[in-house]
C-alpha cells in the first residue's frame, strides 16, 4: 500500500496547485460570497477543471474516464482545500458519478455519465434528513404506484443541490430500515422543490423536497431495495476526498499561520520565539502528520479495491476532523485580534473546515465506524 | 429610633418601589439596556420614564459630589442603593462607559475645568463614551501603540488609528491614549490620555465585520485631529498610570454590567436533549452526552468558585490568585461550550442567515463564532497565562540573553 | 452555603498541618513501605489523632461527638493528604461510624461509637466486590437461616481491612439489586479470611472472604433490605474526605513542583522561566481553584444535609480526580527524570493520587452521577 | 549465471536455514535475547549454538574488515544478509551497544591501536558495553556535564558520576563522555570520548530504583577512576562531535532493536472486552469505549505514519519533518494507552505485587508507571517539541535580551 503520491500523482497535484491558485483564490470565494451567489461556484472554472480531465479521473476507460484512481483525485481536492476553490466535483463526479458508475443500467450510464464529465450537466446527491450525517436512517419514501414510484419526503444538506440538473435520492422502499433504493429524479420534475441552506461557508448547499413526486422504473437505479451498498460505496469515496479537502485546507492555514507566527511583532520579539505557542505549533505539525497518513491509506485502500477500504476511510475522515480542530482552532488563536476579523482569509478557512468536518459524517460519527478489532492490519 | 442609613435604606426602597417600572426590573436581554448619550433612545416609555427618574436624582452617578451632577451620597449610602437595587431587580437606567470609567479617572486626576466641563453632561447621559486604547499593530502589547499626538501651540494634531472601539460609530466623545513622545526611552513613558469629540473633522469609525458577521466593535482613523489641550487628562506623557487605573475601573464595571445584562445563555443540556433523541443512543450520542456533562460540571465549579471568590473578597482574604483565573476559565469553557453544541447540533449549527434555519439555531452559531474573539479580546488566554504564571506563581522571568 | 474555612476550621487546618508535618510526614510513609508494614499507619499516630479529637469530629454530641461538622474533617484529611499521613479516620470513623450513626441501633451505637472514637478498637468498611467501584452491584449474600443469616462471598477493596476488630458488610439480601443489608462481622468470626491487597500506595488494603460465615440478628444494621440508604451517606462522607484528602496531596504536589520550576537550572536559566512550562504551570492552578471550590461545596453541603449533597459530592470527587491527573501527570513531567525515581517524594504522591481517584468511585463514575438538570442549583 | 551478489544471497540463505535453530526465529520477548559481554548467559542450547555459530562466521559485525573480527562483507551482501535475517525472521544473535554505536565510531574516528585491541573482542561478543553520557545535574541539557577527566600524565583521573546508564552493572566497558578543559568558552568544547573499564577500581554501579520499582538503569560513580590516555577517543576536547554521532547510530540501533523485541505489547482492546462487560452497558462503559477505540485509530494513524516515513525515505524524499515526531507520538499514546487501561481495569492495575493480582495486572501496572519515563529519557518531550518548533517549523529563537 502506497502512502506516498506517485510521480504521476505529483505532477497532477502540482498542477492542480498552480491551476487553483491562479483560477479560484480565495479572493474568487470571497467574491461570490459578497455577491450571494446562489450557484456557489464559477461555472468557467468549473468548465476549465472538466477541460483538463479533472471530472474523469475516477471512472473506467469503458465509461469515458482515465481510470487515475481515488490518489489522484486526492491530490485535486488537497489543492482546492487550499485555496477553498469550489466546484461540484465533489456533488456531481465523486458521489453521483460513483453511484452511477457502481449501480447505474447501461442507459443511465449513457444518458449521464458523458455529460457529467464534460460538465454540461450535474448532478446532486440527496441522502441526509436530519441534523447530522445519518445514511443509514432514510425515511423520505418511494411507493410503487402502476407508473412507477411515488416519492415524499425532503433532504437537506444536499451539496450543490441548488440549480442542479437532476438529484440522486436515497429513498426507503421496504418493511426494514436497510431497504434503501436510489433514483435520479431530473430538474424540473413535477413536486421537486429546492431552498437554498445558507450555510456559513457560503457554498451550494438545498434542501429539496419531494412532494408525490412520480418517478418511472427507469429512473430506479441498481435493484430495488439494495442502494445501501451502492451508496455506501460512493460515499466513502466522497468521505476521502472531502478528508483531502480538510487536509489541503488545513496544511494552508498552518502554513499561514506559521508566517504570522515568524513575522508579527509583539514586545519586541516575533511571537512564533514564544515557547508556549512553539510547543502548540509543534504539536499542530504532528497531528498534521498523522492526520496526512491516514488520509493516504483511505486513498489507497479505495483504489486498491481493499477489504478494509470503509474502515480506512472513517480512520481518516476522523482524523482528519480532530486534527482540523486542532488547527482551526490554533490558527484563529494565534492571530489574535486580526484573526477574527472577516477582512483575514482566515475566518473564511475556519468556517469551510467546519463545514466539511460535518459533512458525510464528523469525528464522531466515523469514530465507531472506523474502529475494527483487527489486529491483521496493522 | 432608626439609624440615618437605615432611614436612608427605607427611604430609598420606598423610592425604587414607587419609581422603577415593573418592566424595568429583572435581567435585560442584550439591546434592551439604555445607552445614554446624545443619540439617546427608548424602546418604551418606561424605559424613558426609569431614565429621567433616576437622571433627576442625580442617580446615575449617586457618589459623585452634587456638584458635578452626581447624587452626593456617602460611599455607604452609595452601597445601600446599590443593594437595594439589585434586591429589588431594578436594571441600571443607562450604560456609559464615560460614568463607569472615565469618570471616575477625571475626579481623581482632572482639573476643576475639565470636571466643571466633562462630568456634568456624562451625569445627565447627554454624552456616550467610548475608549481609544488597542491598535492594528499592538494587540497585546498595549504601550507599543503607534497613534501620534503631535504638539501645535495650543492643540495637539492627532493621526493614527484605534481599533475594537465598542460602538466607535455612536459615541459622541472617546477617551484615548495617544503617543506624545516618541523618543522616551521607555515606550510606557511617551504616552498621554486626552478626550476627544467623536464628531470633530477628520475622526471617522467604521465598523468591523467579524468572523460572526456585524459587530459592535470599530475602527476608529484620525486624520490630522484637532484636540485642544485643556482635553489632556493628567500629565502630559503620564498617560500609562491613568490608563492602568482605567482598566482597574473597566474590570469593575463590565461586572457590573454583567450582573443586569442577560447574556445570550443557551441551556446546554436542554439543546443536548432536543438535538439527540434520547431514545436513539447511538454510542456518539452517549459520548456527546457524556461531553456535555463534564462541561455542565465544570461551569458548576466556575460559578462556585466566583461565589468562593466573593466569600473570600468579604472575608479580607487574599483573591488575587482565583481572580487571575476568572476571565480564562470563563471564556475557554465558552468555547467549549459552543464546540460541543456544533457537534451535537450538526448542520443546524453551520447555518449563516435565511428561514431555512431557527433564530436561536442563528443565534447559536454567531455565538459559537464569537466566542473565538472572547478568548483573545481583553487580554488573550495567553496573557492570562502570563499573569497567573509571574504574579500568581512567582515563575521566574527569562533572563536577558537567556537561551531558548 | 460557605465555600471557605470558617476561623475555627482554619484554627483546626493549622493544628493538623503542624502534627501531621511534626509526627507522620512523608519519611513515615517511605519507612512504613519500606519495611512493608501490614498495618499501614503507625499505632501511637493514631492514637494522637484521637486525643486531639478528630474521631469525634463528626459525631452529635449526644454519641460522644464533637458535632464540628465536615468541612472541619476536610481540613484535617486535606493536611493529611499534603503529608501523606496514613491513619484509619476514613476506613473506621468516617465510614463505619457514619454507617453506625446513621443506622444503627442504640446497643450498637453502645458497643462500638465510643472504642471507635478512642481508637481502641476500629472498623473497616466492605463494599465493593469487583475491578472498580459499584456499591449497588453487590452479590455476596446474606441468606436468614434459624438462628440469624450466613454470609457468603468477598469483598476487595477494604480499606484498613487488615487486623481491623470487624467488618462492616454489604450484602443482597432480597431478590432485587437494591435490597442490601448491613451486617458488624467482628474478627475471629468463623469463616471469615482476609489476604492483604498490596497496591501501588502501600497502605492498608485487604480482600477479605466470607464462607458459611454465622451472624446473629443483632448483627444486622438498621432494617433488613434497607442498608442502600444508609451506605450511600456513609460512602458521600467518604468521598468527600477523600476528595479534601486529594487536594491537599495534589497542592502539596503543585508547591514542590513550583519550586522546583524556579530553582532548576538547565541551559543556564531557571526551567520556569520556560513559557510552555509556565502555560501549564498556570493551568495547574486554574484545576486546583476550580477543585477546591467543587469540594468545599461538597463539604458544606454535608453540613447543612443539603438535597443536593449527594450531587455536591459526585461534583467534587469528578473536578478534584479530574485536577489530580493533570497535576499529578504534570509533576512527574516536569520534575523530568529526577521524578520519576524513587528517590523523590513525588512518586510517592503520584501513586497515592491514583489510588485516591479511584476508591470510592472514579471521575467516570462521578460524571455520571453529578449531573443532574437541576438548574435552580447555579 | 547468476550474478555473484544473487549467489550470495543464495548462500546465505542456505546457511541460514541450515544454522538458526527454529526456536531462535519469530519475535522475542523481553529477557529472550542473549547480552554478549564477559558474563553472557544462555537460556537454552539453541540460543549458544546460534550465538556461537554467527560468532564464528563474523556476523556479529558482518561489514566490518575481517582484520577487526568482522564479517568483510559489502555493503550490498550487508544488505542482503539483513533483508534474508529478516524474511527468515532470525533474531539478532546478540544485542551489543559496543558493536552498534561505539563501533562505527572508533571505525571512524580510532587509532589503528584503539581498532586492534578494542574492536575483535567486541566482534567476538566478549565484551558488554554501556553508555554514560548523562549526568543527573544535566537533563536535557547534556552539554552542561560535569564528570571532570583531569590529566595526569599517563593518565587521567575521572571523577564525578553519571546517570541512566543502561545496564551499567552489569557491562564490562563503558564509552563515556567527560569533562576535559573545565575553562572552555563554549561547554561543548571542554568535553572529550573516553571508553572505561567497568571493573577499574573507583568504579560503582547503583541500580536506580524508579516509581515502577526496580530498573535496569544505573547511577555510575568514579572515584579516582584512572582511565589511561590511550583510551581517549578522537582529540581531545573534539567529543562533542563523536557524541553527535554516536547519538544517531543510537537511533538507528533502536530501531533495529525495535524490529526484534517484542515489547511488552498489551492488547488494549481486548482488555477493555474483558474488564468492561459487554453486558454491562453504563454510560461510563460506553465513554471509556469511546476513548479507547480513538486511542487505537490514533495508534493506528502512529503506525501508518511510521510507514509512509519508510516509504518516502526509500522514494528519497525529506523525511526530517516525520521522523521528528516519532518518539514524541509514540510515548505520549503509550502514556494514554496506559491511563485508559488503569480507569478501565480499575483497582486491578494498581496493585504493586502479591499473588492478589494476576501477572499480566501487574505487569500492567508498571508499564503504565514506566511510560512516564519514557515521555522523560532519551529526549524529553518538552525537548521533542523544540526541535519540531525550531528545526522542523523554523520557528524563530527568543532574541537576545527579549522579552517573556
Amino acid at each position: 500500500m502506497s502512502l506516498i503520491y506517485n510521480e504521476e500523482q505529483r505532477m497532477l497535484l502540482d498542477t492542480a496547485q498552480e491551476f487553483f491558485a491562479e483560477r479560484s483564490p480565495v479572493s474568487a470565494l470571497r467574491a461570490l460570497r459578497d455577491r450571494g451567489d446562489e450557484l456557489g461556484f464559477e461555472p468557467a472554472v468549473w468548465q476549465e477543471m472538466t477541460e483538463l480531465g479533472w471530472s474523469a479521473i475516477p471512472f473506467p476507460e469503458n465509461l469515458g474516464g482515465l481510470a487515475f484512481g481515488y490518489t489522484g483525485m486526492g491530490a485535486v481536492f488537497e489543492s482546492a482545500g487550499r485555496h477553498l476553490s469550489a466546484s461540484p466535483l465533489l456533488s456531481s463526479i465523486v458521489l453521483c458519478g460513483s453511484v452511477l458508475e457502481l449501480g447505474g443500467s447501461e442507459p443511465q450510464q449513457e444518458q449521464w455519465l458523458g455529460e457529467l464529465i464534460t460538465g454540461s450537466k450535474r448532478l446532486a446527491l440527496a441522502v441526509d434528513e436530519g441534523a447530522r450525517h445519518a445514511p443509514d436512517q432514510v425515511s423520505l419514501s418511494a411507493v410503487p404506484t402502476d407508473t412507477g414510484f411515488q416519492l415524499d419526503g425532503q433532504k437537506v444538506m444536499v451539496v450543490d443541490g441548488l440549480q442542479a440538473d437532476g438529484w440522486i435520492v436515497a429513498a426507503c422502499t421496504g418493511q426494514t430500515a436497510d431497504a434503501i433504493s436510489l433514483f435520479i429524479v431530473p430538474a424540473g420534475t413535477v413536486g421537486v422543490e429546492v431552498q437554498p441552506q445558507r450555510l456559513i461557508d457560503a457554498r451550494n448547499t438545498a434542501r429539496v423536497s419531494f412532494t408525490h413526486v412520480q418517478v418511472a422504473p427507469e429512473q430506479l437505479i441498481g435493484e430495488l431495495d439494495r442502494g445501501a451498498a451502492i451508496l455506501e460505496r460512493a460515499l466513502d469515496r466522497g468521505r476521502a476526498c472531502l478528508a483531502a479537502e480538510l487536509q489541503g485546507a488545513c496544511e494552508s492555514l498552518f502554513q499561514t499561520t506559521l508566517e504570522y507566527l515568524r513575522t508579527r511583532v509583539q514586545f519586541d520579539v516575533p511571537i512564533g520565539s514564544f515557547q508556549a505557542l512553539q510547543h502548540r505549533a509543534a504539536w499542530m505539525h504532528v497531528e498534521l502528520e498523522l492526520a496526512r497518513s491516514s488520509l493516504m491509506a483511505a486513498l489507497a485502500a479505495l483504489d486498491a479495491d481493499d477489504a478494509q477500504a470503509a474502515q480506512r476511510v472513517s480512520l481518516a475522515k476522523w482524523k482528519v476532523g480532530q486534527m482540523a480542530d486542532r488547527v482551526s482552532g490554533e490558527a484563529i488563536q494565534m492571530h489574535g485580534g486580526i484573526g477574527v476579523t472577516d477582512e483575514l482569509d482566515v475566518g473564511l478557512y475556519f468556517k469551510r473546515i467546519r463545514v466539511l468536518q460535518a459533512l458525510l459524517g464528523d469525528a464522531d460519527y466515523h469514530l465507531a465506524r472506523g474502529y475494527q478489532d483487527n489486529r491483521s492490519s496493522h | 429610633m432608626m439609624s440615618s442609613i437605615e432611614a436612608f435604606r427605607a427611604d430609598t426602597c420606598a423610592w425604587l418601589e414607587a419609581n422603577c417600572p415593573a418592566s424595568q426590573r429583572g435581567p435585560a436581554r442584550d439591546g434592551e439596556l439604555v445607552w445614554g448619550g446624545s443619540r439617546v433612545e427608548f424602546l418604551n416609555e418606561d424605559q424613558r420614564l426609569w431614565f429621567e427618574r433616576m437622571r433627576e436624582r442625580g442617580w446615575f452617578c449617586p457618589d459623585w459630589p452634587t456638584a458635578y451632577g452626581g447624587g452626593g451620597l456617602s460611599p455607604e449610602e452609595d452601597a445601600v442603593l446599590q443593594q437595594e437595587m439589585k434586591r429589588l431587580k431594578c436594571r441600571p437606567p443607562q450604560i456609559n462607559l464615560g460614568i463607569w470609567m472615565l469618570g471616575p479617572v477625571l475626579l481623581e486626576y482632572g482639573t476643576e475645568e475639565q470636571k466643571q466641563r466633562l462630568l456634568p453632561p456624562m451625569a445627565r447621559g447627554e454624552v456616550r463614551w467610548c475608549q481609544g486604547f488597542s491598535e492594528p499593530n499592538a494587540g497585546s502589547d498595549l504601550a507599543s501603540l503607534r497613534t501620534a499626538a503631535v504638539d501645535a501651540g495650543d492643540h495637539f494634531v492627532v493621526n493614527g488609528s484605534k481599533i475594537w472601539t465598542s460602538y466607535g460609530d455612536k459615541s459622541d466623545w472617546m477617551y484615548c491614549l495617544v503617543r506624545t513622545d516618541p523618543q522616551a526611552a521607555k515606550k510606557q513613558e511617551g504616552i498621554s490620555l486626552v478626550v476627544l469629540d467623536m464628531h470633530a473633522e477628520g475622526v471617522e469609525a467604521r465598523p468591523i465585520d467579524l468572523i460572526s458577521g456585524k459587530s459592535a466593535f470599530c475602527e476608529v482613523f484620525f486624520d490630522n485631529v484637532k484636540v485642544p489641550k485643556d482635553n489632556l487628562i493628567g500629565p502630559l506623557n503620564g498617560g500609562w498610570t491613568l490608563a492602568k487605573r482605567l482598566l482597574q475601573h473597566e474590570r469593575s464595571a463590565m461586572s457590573k454590567f454583567g450582573d443586569f445584562c442577560l447574556p445570550n445563555h443557551f441551556d446546554l443540556m436542554e439543546i443536548v436533549n432536543r438535538y439527540l433523541p434520547p431514545d436513539r443512543q447511538t454510542p456518539s450520542d452517549i459520548a456527546l452526552r457524556a461531553r456535555a456533562q463534564s462541561l455542565a460540571l465544570d461551569e458548576q465549579a466556575y460559578n462556585l468558585t466566583v461565589q468562593r471568590m466573593g466569600q473570600q473578597a468579604r472575608a479580607g482574604q487574599d483573591v488575587s490568585g482565583i481572580a487571575a483565573i476568572m476571565k480564562l476559565v470563563h471564556t475557554e469553557q465558552e468555547k467549549q461550550k459552543f464546540e460541543l453544541l456544533v457537534d451535537v447540533m450538526g448542520h443546524r449549527a453551520l447555518g449563516w442567515e435565511g428561514d431555512e434555519f431557527g433564530e436561536q439555531e442563528l443565534a447559536i452559531s454567531k455565538a459559537w463564532l464569537l466566542s473565538y474573539t472572547q478568548t483573545i479580546s481583553g487580554g488573550s488566554s495567553e496573557v492570562q497565562l502570563n499573569v497567573i504564571a509571574k504574579r500568581v506563581l512567582q515563575l521566574p522571568d527569562a533572563p536577558k540573553g537567556g537561551a531558548q
